[in-house]
């Protein structure tokens, strides 16, 4: 039963594999290129130890990112605004780290909790907004995103938090090294794989826990389920949206810190503002569950770093943009078709079960 | 009805002119009412109402559409394209055919597979970014005065029209700073100044929608699909076609958005949404999911937009906070006419903090007014939410028969 | 990765070379008129004069310092030497990358990376400013002009500051208008042409008869505004950045409104970087391309300009000299 | 009238759904211009022949012939062409449309492209005015209650000049006078030749009304009855449509203790405008006593239940055992010990897309065997499930299939199961055994006398009046938000009682 389970989960996206492979595949051919030799190249590169450090560091974000955005899918909420919760934590979080002179363990966490509590706040308003308000997160979470921008380059450029951090890029005072979290180079020699790596394994296992083995696991569950549902049973919604909100919010707070404190020690201008959407779309893929976003993010992590290899090639890395575009569409149809066919399936399957079982009694 | 609405829509204009003008006296700041002010509102204004109209269109039939922004930029790609190719009517054609293909892949995936609509439109997204960008690099990288990211210029130009016989009497009127008749003129030049065909078209859009969604029996059909599909299937409506129909045209819509963005540049740019179609799904909630009210929010981002950029020592933004501060005010006399005094001590709290502000500072960072709009949208909301009507069978993926 | 891809190397009948250039822009790369564009212009000047073989590469919209740091090491491990990287964002990746490649020159735009083997190409953009101020205020019959920045960074600043110092030279009591499309961190401020197209319309309705851009692929919407102007009987000019665009095909419809352009000579710096290494002399350590390096200076190629040569040329003569120094922020 | 034309030929319906036939082989003839009423059990496939002859759904099997022509629908629109009209047993209208916008959608007088408000509003006063229908047509219909909105359903078929018209439980949600007054227009539609077909669980105003009567019984016709030639009782019928012998649950002895479980003092629930839905009710109920709720479907029923689990808000006083918890959260009153089966288990009472054992936990999360502290302990929630589905006789191949592929009567028996576990001290119960086989139904009262026995204090609202009777210690009867009636079951009829709940006895 189990395995049955596991084999259908596993159809959807092989299905959005496949297509995307077969449309590049197609894409390539029309532009000239040899199929064989830039998949092969692809792999062959994307398997190299260095690749595979940069790419394990990059999809450490993702998969914070997508955890963040599945804690609210779970309840049917939809958080888009963590692009603008990981903005303003890990800005928040450049800016403490860089004045304390703690210890590093101290240092990293109170790093760690300032960020969460940031994103979470930012957060925080969506679920006031929806819950006193009546406004959907949908919106007020773009809103916000818009918002956290503006207050980021004005906290930049105007306040004496930001300096010249090098010629011509402005951010965050340096983090003096005791702050930093730069992990350690086990794959290639010179890429050290981020600290964040293993918090973020720690915080994917402890997001099953939560959501598998607790009573507020069960409670967000059931809401997402059936909200009416839910209610009878004896879940408040409003607490539901706020917790699950202020959560998703705090570990949206963490997704810039990896890189923050594994690579750049300061919060630049240059600081990459699109994870949350490649969050949303790793979430898709991995249906919400914590071992499925990381294979997700890995996937992704993949196609985005091994498009660096396809450039040298000749080959548009926008390629695997497209690839990227094509499997999250992909595979959410597949998935809402596997879905309804599974659940038809099990009602006449249990329908003959009974009907087998009343013919021998 | 009609006869009430117009009353409605002509008290609206009244308060909100008069405002202005309050403002406009107060800080002595003409560009706020200014015939050049309001004419390029409007072109920041268009693409922003184009896709809260598509938002209109894809929403009256149920289907949330998020995916405006892939849609949008389709269209503004298609009208690179094809403007560089052809002149800039194609590039008009193109900007609508390819926001349509974007609409039709939402139809598909969320009307005839089911899939939860916004989850769907987040894909689109991705999807229409990542496939511009590549065909960019294919389409422009060799062309001259194209590049990987931007398409040559868009040949030809859409045709601009100005009635100087109306303007200039009007704008003059508007230099005299006579109180509310001046700014009324400087308004209503605006509407006559510099119009492109293509805003006109917009204007035209709106006005054909307010008529075939609320005046028509095919409007009536589209948006039971919205209401109560089981109810329209039940009555013989052809439920899954009008809302194929509907979110196709909403992507006509959207891609036609994106057409006038690019020919507004006259290139191609990757990025140069910007997120509108986000922005345009907010004025359609802002709108309470009607023509006029997504109008109103698409004309609110332009206004500001336009007062930001044209800021003459640093005096817009600054006018900005008043008029916000007035409004504000305006709210808060409102609510406690009302009798609710809890809401209208908020509103009269923050006007007075913005008045406060007003005079304390000489000017503003521009960061002000680029998160104005946004602010202004969740406030709007917060206080309005109660009362919005969102179609009633919004997002809910329909199948015949599934209704118990 | 070594499929023949030969299908950018040099033409036959041009000089060949052993030597791979590699150069990386940020993001999405050329294509935007002007910055990335003028890089691409030094090398494949290089290209044909000196028959090198080339290799382009950009860094996509979602780049970090890591992948950044990983595409300067494909180039440098493929063999390409020298390695240009185009854009300050690569400051950080470089100064990683560039140690542990000691044979191989890597040269970097608009930054300062502090390494034996890097050429850190810095460019005075607030002397050419300064030059095109002066034009300006000379040009001027209203006493307005303006300026259309692109995001508000310090890099911007610079133009602005230079601008403004040289057209308060000409007429301490000239208004100067400016505006950026966007704050710092907002990166559509380099691709909304049609806001800047309203801030120049705004600009030339409060008066303003010169208008200067330095806003990347915003700054079309510069050009449009000052050609409806003139189209409509004003007379205003406008003053390009970077490249000089006035010859640019793409800008054509506009050329008889630019009046000059602040050149920012990128590609005479890369063309410099490809050259040394060619001739076996790599240029390593900050190279200020300044006026007296002719690393900034102002176009020429519309004869209009040439009334106001004079004024401008007798500035740049203060500036050489040491005379005048222009300031990099706005007093 | 057996010589008239048949208005409406069925022959040999079959529909199969995963793991349902809802109907195997209907045949029914109904004569033109007469009322015909179709009982049967819940589920017994009713709707799905009306939706067969409404062409919302299509037959696998049989032929539809009307007015003696062969036709084959599509879709409702082929048989409103055919002059067929339904109303449906859940409402089927737009709360945002007005009344007009209801009624005309789908057939909609044009000028040019243009709806023809002013033609459409006088098409529909004229139809109103004939049939005794008066309603404003430019009301929001989500102003308006069930009353009105039956009228518009009627409406909507007249106005597209229906000659067969079909109502699927019409009278569930009407108040009694409401009911005389669709009776009174359906006799009027009959005088003038039309032809009804009629739904309906109440088999007194089946007999009332019909002049033919068919019983369909687990999705087969089992027999037609003819009230004006033949003599029938409503448990005539009732026995045809089960296909035995009613069993009626006994009372068996006394077991009220003293103690006071649940203490209700002036409970009102307000609507959005401010009507009051729950009126000013105080009760009681001791500790082994079954209170049985007796009431036409939407006089409050559901209200005061949600009201006394914390679900809806509501005024007065609530107190169970000696706490006051009139202001406690859901979850609080659970964990005391009420159990609740409320009335729409789809909606409120399962997670259908989740395995039987995590629906075992649902509204236990917080409690033994589910959890301990704040963890999950899923291997003794699933032992516990196995219970269950064993003692409460539960159709299941494993606990580990989806809540929804089970049929409704073996989800309502897990509903009840869980609801029953963990010793509860007050069951709040709405239709226990709605669609629950015979046999399961005995066992279901069982459990519920057992608990009584050991101090269970029930609050019982059931349409099946034998079943209230049978159960309960006390009946209430509740009309309008308020109890207008006690009944006492030991010596009240089933038809004393639907007297009393029509209201018909205020005036007695
Ligand atoms: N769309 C469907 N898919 C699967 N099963 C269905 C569907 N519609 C009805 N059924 C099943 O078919 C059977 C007949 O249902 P139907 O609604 O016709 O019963 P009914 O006689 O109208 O019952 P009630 O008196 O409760 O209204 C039931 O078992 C029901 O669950
Ligand atoms: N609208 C619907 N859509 C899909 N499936 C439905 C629908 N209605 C009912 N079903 C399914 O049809 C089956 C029969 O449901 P129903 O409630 O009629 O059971 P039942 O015949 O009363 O069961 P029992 O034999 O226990 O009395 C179940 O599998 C149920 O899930
Ligand atoms: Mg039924
Ligand atoms: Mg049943």
């Amino acid at each position: 039963m189990n395995l049955r389970r596991i084999g259908i989960s596993l159809i959807a996206p092989g299905i959005g594999l496949i297509v995307s492979l077969a449309a590049t595949a197609v894409i390539l051919t029309v532009i000239g290129a040899s199929v064989s030799t830039v998949f092969a190249s692809m792999w062959n590169y994307g398997t190299s130890p260095r690749a595979m450090s940069l790419m394990l560091n990059l999809a450490t974000i993702y998969f914070l990112s997508a955890l963040a955005v599945s804690i609210g899918f779970k309840m049917n909420l939809f958080n888009i605004g963590v692009n603008g919760q990981y903005v303003l934590g890990a800005l928040a979080g450049a800016v403490v780290a860089s004045n304390l002179t703690l210890p590093k363990t101290a240092s990293v966490t109170v790093t760690i909790i300032v960020a969460m509590f940031v994103g979470a706040v930012w957060a925080g308003i969506s679920a006031w907004l929806k819950v006193a308000r009546g406004v959907s997160e949908v919106i007020s979470t773009i809103m916000l995103n818009f918002i956290a921008i503006g207050i980021i380059s004005y906290i930049i450029v105007r306040t004496s938090i930001g300096t010249e951090t090098s010629l011509n890029i402005r951010g965050t005072k340096p983090i003096p090294e005791t702050g930093m979290l730069r992990g350690s180079a086990f794959i290639d020699s010179g890429t050290p794989i981020y600290g964040f790596f293993f918090i973020s394994i720690i915080i994917g296992v402890g997001y099953w826990f939560l959501l598998n083995r607790t009573r507020f696991g069960f409670d967000l569950r059931a809401t997402g389920k059936s909200a009416t549902a839910a209610r009878t049973s004896g879940v408040q919604s409003n607490r539901m949206i706020y917790v699950t909100m202020l959560l998703s919010g705090a570990v949206a707070g963490l997704v810039g810190l990896p890189y923050l404190l594994g690579d750049t020690g300061s919060y630049t201008l240059q600081f990459p503002t699109d994870w949350g959407f490649i969050g949303i779309a790793i979430a898709l893929l991995g249906r919400n569950n914590p071992l499925g976003i990381a294979l997700g993010a890995i996937l992704w992590a993949f196609l985005d770093i091994s498009s660096g290899q396809l450039v040298l090639e000749g080959v548009p890395r926008e390629i695997s943009t497209i690839m990227q575009g094509l499997i999250v569409i992909v595979v959410v149809i597949s998935y809402e078709v596997v879905r309804r066919y599974q659940v038809k399936s099990e009602q006449t399957n249990v329908a003959k079960a009974l009907a087998k079982q009343e013919a021998s009694v | 009805m009609t006869y009430l609405k117009s009353r409605r829509f002509i008290g609206a204009a009244f308060t909100a002119i008069t405002m202005l003008s309050i403002t406009r006296t107060i800080t002595g700041n003409g560009d706020l009412t200014s015939t050049v002010t309001i004419a390029q509102a409007l072109v920041f204004a268009s693409p922003i109402a184009l896709a809260g109209l598509a938002g209109i269109w894809a929403e009256r039939a149920g289907v949330i559409n998020i995916g405006l922004e892939g849609m949008m930029i389709l269209g503004t790609f298609g009208a690179g394209w094809a403007g560089w190719q052809w002149g800039v009517w194609a590039g008009v054609l193109a900007g609508v055919i390819f926001g349509a293909i974007g609409g039709l892949l939402l139809a598909v995936a969320a009307v005839t597979f089911g899939v939860d609509q916004i989850i769907a439109g987040t894909a689109i997204n991705l999807l229409a970014l990542g496939l511009t960008k590549f065909l960019a690099i294919l389409l422009f990288t060799n062309a001259p005065g194209g590049g990987q990211a931007q398409s040559p210029p868009i040949k030809g130009e859409i045709p601009t029209f100005t009635f100087n016989s109306l303007v200039e009497p009007l704008s003059s009127l508007h230099e005299k700073g006579i109180f509310f008749v001046s700014d009324f003129a400087g308004i209503l030049a605006g509407l006559f100044y510099n119009m492109s065909l293509l805003t006109i078209i917009t204007f035209l859009l709106f006005a054909i929608t307010s008529y075939l969604l609320w005046k028509t029996a095919f409007g009536l059909r589209l948006r039971s699909a919205g209401e109560n599909p089981w109810a329209a299937d039940s009555l013989g409506v052809k439920v899954v076609q009008f809302k194929y129909a509907a979110v196709v045209f909403s992507g006509m819509l959207a891609g036609l958005g994106g057409a006038y963005l690019s020919i507004a540049s006259t290139i191609y740019r990757n990025g140069n949404t910007a997120g509108r179609g986000y922005i345009g799904l907010a004025t359609m909630i802002f709108g309470d999911w009607r023509p006029g009210g997504t109008a109103a929010g698409a004309m609110m981002f332009g206004y500001i937009d336009t007062l930001r950029l044209i800021d003459t020592g640093n005096q817009n933004v600054k006018g900005l906070i008043l008029l916000g501060a007035v409004i504000l005010f305006a709210i808060g006399a409102l609510m406690l006419r009302r009798a609710r005094r809890n809401s209208a001590i908020g509103f009269l709290l923050l006007g007075s903090v913005m008045i406060g502000a007003y005079f304390s500072a000489t000017s503003f960072p521009p960061e002000v007014a680029q998160v104005a709009p946004y602010i202004t949208t969740l406030l709007v909301l917060a206080t309005a939410s109660q009362n919005l009507r969102p179609p009633a069978a919004d997002g809910i993926p329909y199948r015949k028969g599934d209704h118990h | 990765g070594s499929s023949g891809e030969t299908a950018e190397s040099a033409e036959p009948t041009a000089p060949t070379s052993s030597v791979k250039v590699g150069m990386a822009y940020d993001q999405d790369g050329k294509g935007d008129g002007s910055f990335n564009d003028a890089a691409f212009a030094g090398l494949s000047k290089a290209q044909t004069e000196l028959g090198v073989e080339i290799k382009e590469v950009n860094s996509g919209s979602s780049a970090t310092d890591a992948t950044r740091e990983e595409l300067l090491t494909l180039l440098a491990d493929g063999g390409y030497n020298p390695v240009i990287a185009v854009g300050f964002a690569y400051s950080t990746a470089l100064a990683a990358v560039a140690p542990k490649y000691p044979e191989t020159t890597f040269a970097i735009v608009d930054s300062v990376v502090d390494s034996a083997n890097v050429g850190s190409l810095v460019f005075a953009a607030e002397q050419g400013s300064y030059l095109t101020g002066v034009i300006a205020a000379t040009a001027s019959k209203s006493g307005v002009i303006g300026f259309i920045g692109g995001m508000e960074i310090d890099l911007i600043k610079a133009f602005e500051a230079g601008y403004i110092e040289g057209a308060k030279s000409v007429n301490p009591d000239i208004k100067i208008e400016s505006k950026y499309m966007g704050a710092a961190g907002d990166n559509t401020a380099w691709n909304v042409p049609e806001k800047a197209k309203t801030a120049t319309d705004g600009m030339i309705a409060n008066g303003a008869d010169v208008v200067y851009a330095a806003a990347g692929g915003s700054g079309l919407g510069m050009f449009q505004s000052v050609k409806a102007a003139a189209d409509g009987g004003a007379t205003v000019w406008a003053i390009g950045v970077d490249s000089d665009q006035y010859t640019v095909p793409a800008l054509a419809e506009y050329k008889d409104i630019i009046l000059t352009s602040m050149l920012k000579r990128v590609d005479v710096a890369v063309f410099d970087v490809i050259k040394a290494v060619v001739d076996g002399a790599p240029l390593v350590g900050v190279q200020n391309f300044d006026l007296s390096k002719d690393g900034v200076g102002y176009a020429t190629s519309n004869s209009a300009v040439s009334e106001f040569a004079a004024a401008a040329d007798a500035a740049a003569e203060k500036i050489k000299s040491g005379e005048v120094v222009v300031g990099t922020t706005v007093q | 009238m057996s010589q008239s034309s048949l208005a409406v030929e069925l022959n040999g319906i079959w529909k199969r759904f995963p793991g349902v036939i809802a109907n195997s082989d209907i045949n029914l003839k109904v004569a033109s211009g007469t009322v015909h009423a179709i009982v049967g059990e819940n589920g017994a496939g009713k709707s799905t022949l009306m939706k067969i002859l409404y062409g919302m759904q299509k037959a696998d099997e049989g032929t539809i012939s009307i007015n003696g022509t062969d036709l084959v629908f599509n879709s409702p629109s082929d048989a409103i062409d055919a002059g067929i009209g339904m109303v449906h047993q859940h409402f089927m209208l737009a709360d945002n449309f007005t009344v007009l916008e209801n009624i005309v959608l789908g057939s909609e007088p044009k000028n040019g492209m243009r709806l023809d408000f002013t033609k459409a509003r006088k098409q529909i006063s004229d139809i109103a005015a004939e049939n005794g229908l008066a309603i404003d047509p430019d009301i929001l219909v989500s102003e308006l209650g069930v009353g009105d909105r039956q009228r518009i359903e009627i409406l909507k078929v007249l106005y597209r000049g229906a000659k067969i018209l079909i109502l699927d439980e019409p009278t569930a949600v009407l108040v009694p006078h409401e009911v005389d007054e669709l009776f009174n227009t359906l006799r009027d539609l009959k005088k003038e030749g039309l032809t009804v077909i009629f739904i309906s669980h109440k088999l007194d105003e089946v007999l009332s009304i019909a002049d033919e009567i068919t019983v369909i019984r687990q999705g087969t016709t089992v027999g037609s009855v003819n009230p004006h030639t033949q003599t029938v009782s409503a448990r005539d019928l009732a026995e045809m449509m089960v296909g035995n012998e009613l069993p009626t649950p006994e009372a068996v002895g006394d077991t009220i203790q003293d103690e006071v479980v649940l203490k209700v003092e002036n409970l009102s629930v307000f609507a959005k405008g401010g009507k009051a839905i729950v009126d000013d009710i105080s009760f009681q109920i001791r500790a082994g006593e079954i209170v049985g709720i007796a009431g036409v479907e939407g006089n409050g029923q559901a209200e005061i239940l949600d009201a006394l689990m914390g679900i809806e808000s509501a005024t007065g006083r609530v107190q169970f055992k000696d706490e006051d918890i009139t202001n406690k959260s859901t979850r609080h009153r659970r964990e005391l010990g009420i159990g609740f089966i409320p009335e729409d288990r789809h909606r409120q009472a399962l997670m259908l897309d989740a395995p039987l054992w995590e629906n075992r936990m649902l509204g236990h999360q917080t409690r033994t065997p589910n959890a301990n502290g704040i963890w999950l302990t899923p291997r003794s929630a699933k032992a516990d499930t196995k219970r269950i589905v064993a003692e409460y006789d539960v159709r299941t191949p494993s606990i580990d299939v989806l809540a929804s592929a089970l049929s409704g009567g073996n989800q309502q028996k897990l509903i009840v199961g869980r609801e029953m576990s963990g010793e509860p001290k007050l069951l709040i119960a709405a239709h226990p055994t709605r669609g629950v086989d015979v046999g399961a139904q005995a066992a279901i009262w069982d459990h519920i006398r057992n608990a009584r026995q050991a101090g269970l204090a029930v609050l019982l609202v059931s349409a099946d009046l034998d079943e209230l009777i049978g159960l309960s210690d006390n009946i209430k009867v509740l009309l309008r938000g308020k109890f207008v009636a006690d009944a006492d079951p030991a010596t009240v009829t089933p038809q004393e009682l639907g007297t009393a709940m029509t209201g018909a006895g205020e005036a007695a």
